[in-house]
């Protein structure tokens, strides 16, 4: 009762705090208090979680149709806000058919584990300053193995479902996430040798501390980290696994009601996770240069988090699908040699800035200049180098003529 | 323009490479003998006279007296369009040579027209039905498909609102 | 050491996304690589050229809006173009320049179509469809003020076209064609050199002339493959032989130039309405055809029932698919005693198994698209 | 092990791995058993995190999980005898006593073994002091599973290489 009366309940820059402080006055033993504010913790974040989504189908929805130039969803409530209720309760009200030849087991089970990865992620994520359910010391590590739990899950689902486009879509989701978690992990490793640790808090302090974020001082990694978990959450122009042109609706075409119900959350849940490991890591999480002292850091941390994940919304409604064999060339062509000289770049500046000792006001905005201006000739000497850019990727206009019967074929592409 | 070559000077080209390969010659087309088609086709489309490369259209007619097979050919380089026919009197099993061998285009086409009017080409190397399934009783553009109460066939009758369409089928019971 | 596999076959449709319609395509894949495809149409067949035997040639007009009907009103031209062939009328010049503008909206607005379908087969998520029919919206208004439908038009008729336009059509034209160039240039900018679109469609499904010709393709397919033989040029119709435009050709045969060509014809297009709005002529759109009329006092637009000559008669026009035709054969009854559709989406799969074996699932997809079909076109 | 809760994980632990892996043998459908093969990796994951090695925990799920069971599943549905069924073979009888006399061995193993309980009272960080093992006293056993690794995967490289591929990539 003390924390109500102390006038600093309402102190939102911390939820934590009067949470915490809450439960320390109910005078519990130390095992109940510590299972009672992890219980709080966890629902807290699946709360937010749950909300994210419903509010971000709206948002996704009128998003994209203002990019169609169309309306989006506007008849149920005010601006169609009803909207992601109304689907859920269609979703939970639909019959939940399993096809009479599906593995039965296997099929429900694979929503289920889908959904479970996408939630435990958010256990090592700092929200704000002291809001993190498990600060763990390998944090980066667990978010990277628990995503990859997704990886069986999905195949689970397409065989289960003994359809033949939901087997071609599960070996490809298998095939091009395990590409791309080597990308994901060489990306990440970079910015751990910069930072020397695994914590996902210990990420935010150090960026809080040298006043800067991580994305300026290594940009290659933080846009390969975005293209990998763009993999990762089936978004376009990585949307293979569910590839709606090709392969109906992937891994989850038999499922429907709640069963897909649960695929679509979890896609949203693991396209959140990744934006909070783009914002936790390279985005410097919560801070926002002392601005966190007025405004509570969990609200810039979402705002962060939101506007990353609207790079993944934009992209959807804009960038056309590319194909398996050019999405796993890209990777393993193109991805995974420039994070592998990154990594390398990386790891000799940190040991040059702790030999020469510069001061930080030096040494960071030369190491900053360097791998940006590396980045760039990275990016554009390998692309050369693999023979990108040389006439065959550039468009062109059809020859206009008046002479019929002509041909002008050249045959230039025919191999 | 398209110079639209008719029947009968297609006929005579024709005739001056091929005697007796020539049916007859009509100002609409000319019509070839059945089994001198491949033939006649092959040498429209190669030769440097003529070079009628592109099959425009390929379909069936049933004449009820006869069936007839009509090719539309095309050539760009002189461009010229003529038509070419073929008949084959035999009402119950009517087939023609095959045109796939001259013009690969002709192989849906074909498959159409032995789907609808049940003309087999031999020679075409996939004559499937196409448009209904195996096993689809008859062939539905054939005249006597379906004959009309009182042995009318369709489409020979007259329409109601038309001077002496009393005497149709339609409209009487 | 070889890697064995089996084979797999999968059903692409006749329920699926991306078959433009109730197609089925059977492919036969080695892993993702196709080995073997087989087309299985007909089940939007309506049977149409049996249906066509049974009415009179003025009822027979509503057919041609349901093959292609996403382009109504070149389905409308060519039928009727095949009967005044075969009945010898004259049609007057106002009817003339107002078919070929409409001939030509309809090509915007289908091309548009095609191409927008054509980047949602390459996996863009329905923004380009979403622009592209901002444009056919405009187009399909204006066939609303002309005609008072919107899709299945039926407007052309036998002898000239059904009505003269309204007042109020000029000027919204004049609107739209003002509008459009900065769309198509848009539309260019965003497609034209999306890298990922090169990347999917260029190098797939190539034919090359001597295939393209072989296999009997037509319109932008044919285009495509480097032919530069356009119906509209070599044997023009109602009044293009007074209108000045080019064709559009490509160099390599590839689904990319097949859309490519498509995207120049807008532009064409647009330059052969401008061209034909300011010089269209006044007077009659319809010539009066000389065979009796069913009810005397109303104005004689198109009589109902009249009986061509013996005789037969294939019209052929630049469809937006291709070589549209039709092939009419009179026995001097008051209905076509064979009525035969030279359909372009038709005749233009024919290429497709031999262009995607070889190629992915994926390709497969890209190259359907870039056929562009019409089911109610390939199954009449 | 004085702490209960530890006690009670560690129990449910061992059952869930122990019960998964008999299942993996047990289980006639092959994905099936994968599925088991993977909640048993998951339950080993959780007996390091009760000996509070988090990092070896983590790493368990990433490669085990992540990787191991996804090659498995790679290699089921590639295979094309395989199928869909986990059956009897004629070897299942050499397979039981096998495993009867391996588990024997480890049982009389565990058992013999006088197992010291470390003094330490856990890492602060086991991933630091992972890493500097592995780059310190065991530098040459790391760099030698590293040279193996490599030239595994060079062998499958050259095993996979269609016949004829020596001109050029394609």
């Amino acid at each position: 009762m003390a924390i109500l009366l102390s006038g600093e309940w309402y102190d939102l820059r911390d939820l934590a705090n009067p949470i915490r402080e809450l439960i320390d006055g109910l005078g519990l033993p130390d095992a109940a208090d510590y299972v009672l504010w992890s219980l709080i913790a966890a629902l807290a974040i699946v709360t937010w979680l749950v909300v994210s989504v419903i509010a971000f189908i709206w948002i996704e929805r009128r998003l994209v149709a203002l990019m169609q130039n169309r309306i989006g969803p506007n008849r149920v409530g005010p601006a169609g806000l009803l909207q992601p209720i109304a689907d859920a309760i269609k979703l939970l009200l639909k019959e939940a058919i399993t096809t009479r030849d599906a593995d039965r087991l296997l099929f429900w089970l694979a929503p289920i584990i889908v959904f479970i990865p996408t939630i435990v992620v958010f256990a090592v994520v700092p929200f704000g300053e002291s809001m993190v359910l498990a600060d763990l010391n390998v944090g980066v590590l667990f978010v990277i193995a628990v995503a990859g739990i997704m990886t069986p899950a999905i195949f689970i689902a397409g065989w289960s479902s003994n359809n033949k486009y939901a087997l071609l879509a599960a070996m490809r989701t298998i095939a091009m996430l395990i590409s791309y978690e080597i990308v994901q992990v060489l990306a990440l490793l970079s910015a751990v040798l910069f930072i020397g640790s695994m914590n996902l808090g210990a990420f935010v302090s150090w960026q809080d501390e040298y006043n800067t974020w991580l994305i300026f001082i290594m940009p290659l990694p933080v846009v390969a980290y975005i293209i990998a978990g763009a993999v990762e959450i089936n978004r376009s122009p990585m949307d293979l696994s569910e590839a709606e042109s090709e392969l109906a609706a992937g891994y989850h075409t038999e499922y429907g009601g709640i069963k897909f119900g649960f695929f679509y959350q979890a896609e949203y849940m693991a396209g959140f996770a990744v934006a909070a490991t783009v914002t936790t890591l390279f985005l410097g999480g919560w801070t926002l240069w002392g601005l966190e002292e007025w405004i509570p850091g969990w609200i810039i941390f979402l705002g962060k988090l939101y506007a990353v994940f609207f790079l993944y919304i934009w992209s959807r409604a804009t960038l056309p699908r590319l194909r398996i064999d050019q999405l796993m060339a890209f990777a393993w062509k193109f991805m995974l040699p420039l994070m592998l000289v990154n990594v390398l770049v990386i790891g000799a500046e940190v040991v040059v800035w702790e030999e020469t000792g510069a001061s930080r006001n030096i040494a960071l905005p030369a190491i900053g200049a360097l791998n940006a201006t590396l980045a760039v000739i990275l990016v554009v000497g390998w692309a050369r180098v693999l023979g990108h850019g040389s006439g065959r990727q550039r468009g062109y206009r059809a020859t206009l003529t008046q002479e019929i019967g002509k041909i002008y074929y050249t045959g230039a592409e025919a191999s | 323009m398209t110079t639209y070559v008719t029947g009968i000077q297609i006929a005579d080209s024709i005739d001056g490479k091929f005697p007796d390969a020539v049916e007859d010659g009509q100002p609409e087309f000319a019509v070839v003998k059945s089994d001198r088609l491949v033939e006649v086709l092959t040498w429209l489309r190669d030769d440097p006279d003529h070079e009628y490369k592109f099959l425009s259209s390929l379909t069936g007619v049933d004449r009820i007296q006869w069936f007839e097979v009509a090719y539309h050919l095309e050539s760009f380089k002189h461009n010229r369009a003529t038509t070419i026919k073929v008949r084959s009197d035999d009402r119950e099993n009517p087939s023609v040579p095959s045109a796939v061998p001259v013009w690969l285009g002709a192989q849906l086409q074909e498959r159409e027209a032995y789907d609808l009017l049940g003309i087999r080409f031999e020679g075409n190397p996939d004559l499937r039905r196409i448009f209904l399934w195996e096993g689809f009783a008859g062939f539905p553009l054939r005249k006597d498909y379906l004959n009309l109460p009182g042995g009318k066939m369709p489409g020979l009758e007259r329409f109601p609102g038309e001077p002496g369409a009393e005497l149709s089928g339609r409209g009487t019971e | 050491m070889t890697l064995k596999s089996e084979p797999f076959v999968v059903n692409v449709g006749p329920q699926h996304p991306s078959t433009h319609g109730v197609f089925r395509l059977r492919l036969t894949l080695d892993g993702e690589k196709i080995i073997d495809a087989d087309m299985v149409m007909g089940y939007l067949h309506r049977s149409m050229e049996k249906l066509a035997e049974e009415r009179t040639y003025t009822q027979n007009i509503p057919f041609t809006d349901r093959t292609d009907y996403l382009a109504a009103m070149t389905g409308n031209l060519a039928y009727v173009m095949a009967v005044e062939k075969l009945m010898n009328i004259e049609v007057p010049e106002r009817a003339q320049f107002l078919r070929t503008i409409m001939a030509e909206l309809q090509r915007i607005a289908s091309h548009s179509m095609a191409i927008g379908i054509f980047a949602n087969d390459c996996g863009a998520w329905q923004t380009p469809v979403m622009h592209m029919f901002r444009d056919r919206e405009k187009i399909l208004d204006l066939f609303e003020m002309a005609c008072g439908a919107r899709l299945t038009l039926n407007y052309m008729r036998i002898g000239g076209v059904s009505r003269d336009i309204p007042d109020e059509w000029m000027p919204q034209a004049h609107k739209l064609l003002k509008d459009l160039p900065n769309r198509f240039a848009e539309y260019e900018d965003l497609l034209l050199s999306n890298e990922i679109i090169i990347a999917r469609s260029r190098g797939i499904g190539v034919l090359t002339p001597e295939q393209a010709i072989a296999y009997s393709v037509s319109g932008p397919m044919l285009r495509g493959s480097g032919v530069a033989w356009d119906i509209r040029k070599a044997d023009p119709y109602a009044a293009y032989d007074k209108l000045d435009f080019d064709i559009a050709v490509g160099t390599n045969g590839d689904a990319y130039d097949r859309f490519v060509i498509r995207l120049a014809e807008l532009r064409q297009s647009l330059r052969i309405l401008e061209q034909a709005l300011d010089m269209m002529p006044t007077g009659p759109v319809h010539e009066r055809l000389g065979t009796s009329t069913v009810q005397p006092g109303t104005q004689p637009i198109a009589p109902l029932v009249f009986r061509p000559p013996v005789g037969e008669a294939y019209a052929r026009i630049e469809s937006p698919r291709g070589e549209l035709g039709y092939y009419i054969v009179s026995d001097g009854g008051p209905s076509p005693f064979r009525f035969h559709i030279r359909s372009p989406s038709f005749i233009n799969l024919t290429p497709l198994k031999q262009m995607a074996i070889g190629s992915t699932i994926a390709d497969a997809i890209v190259i359907l698209g870039s056929v562009d079909i019409v089911v109610g076109e390939v199954d009449r | 092990m004085e702490d209960t809760g530890a006690v009670v994980a560690f129990w449910i632990l061992a059952a869930i791995t122990v019960g998964a892996a008999l299942g993996v043998a047990a289980v006639r459908n092959l994905i099936h058993s994968v599925v088991l093969l993977i909640v048993s990796f998951a339950g080993v994951a959780g007996l390091y995190i009760t000996l509070s090695a988090d990092f070896i925990a983590v790493v368990q799920i990433l490669i085990y999980i992540g990787a191991i069971a996804i090659l498995i599943i790679f290699a089921i549905v590639l295979t094309p005898r395989a199928g869909r069924l986990n059956q009897e073979g004629f070897m299942f009888l050499p397979a039981l006593v096998l495993a009867a006399l391996v588990a024997g061995t480890m049982i009389f193993v565990a058992f013999d073994t006088s197992w010291a309980i470390s003094e330490r009272e856990g890492f602060e960080d086991t991933a630091t002091a992972i890493g500097d093992l592995l780059l310190g006293k065991y530098a040459l056993p790391f760099e030698i599973a590293s040279v193996l690794l490599l030239s595994a995967i060079i062998g499958a490289i050259l095993l996979v290489r269609p016949e004829g591929a020596e001109e050029g990539p394609e």
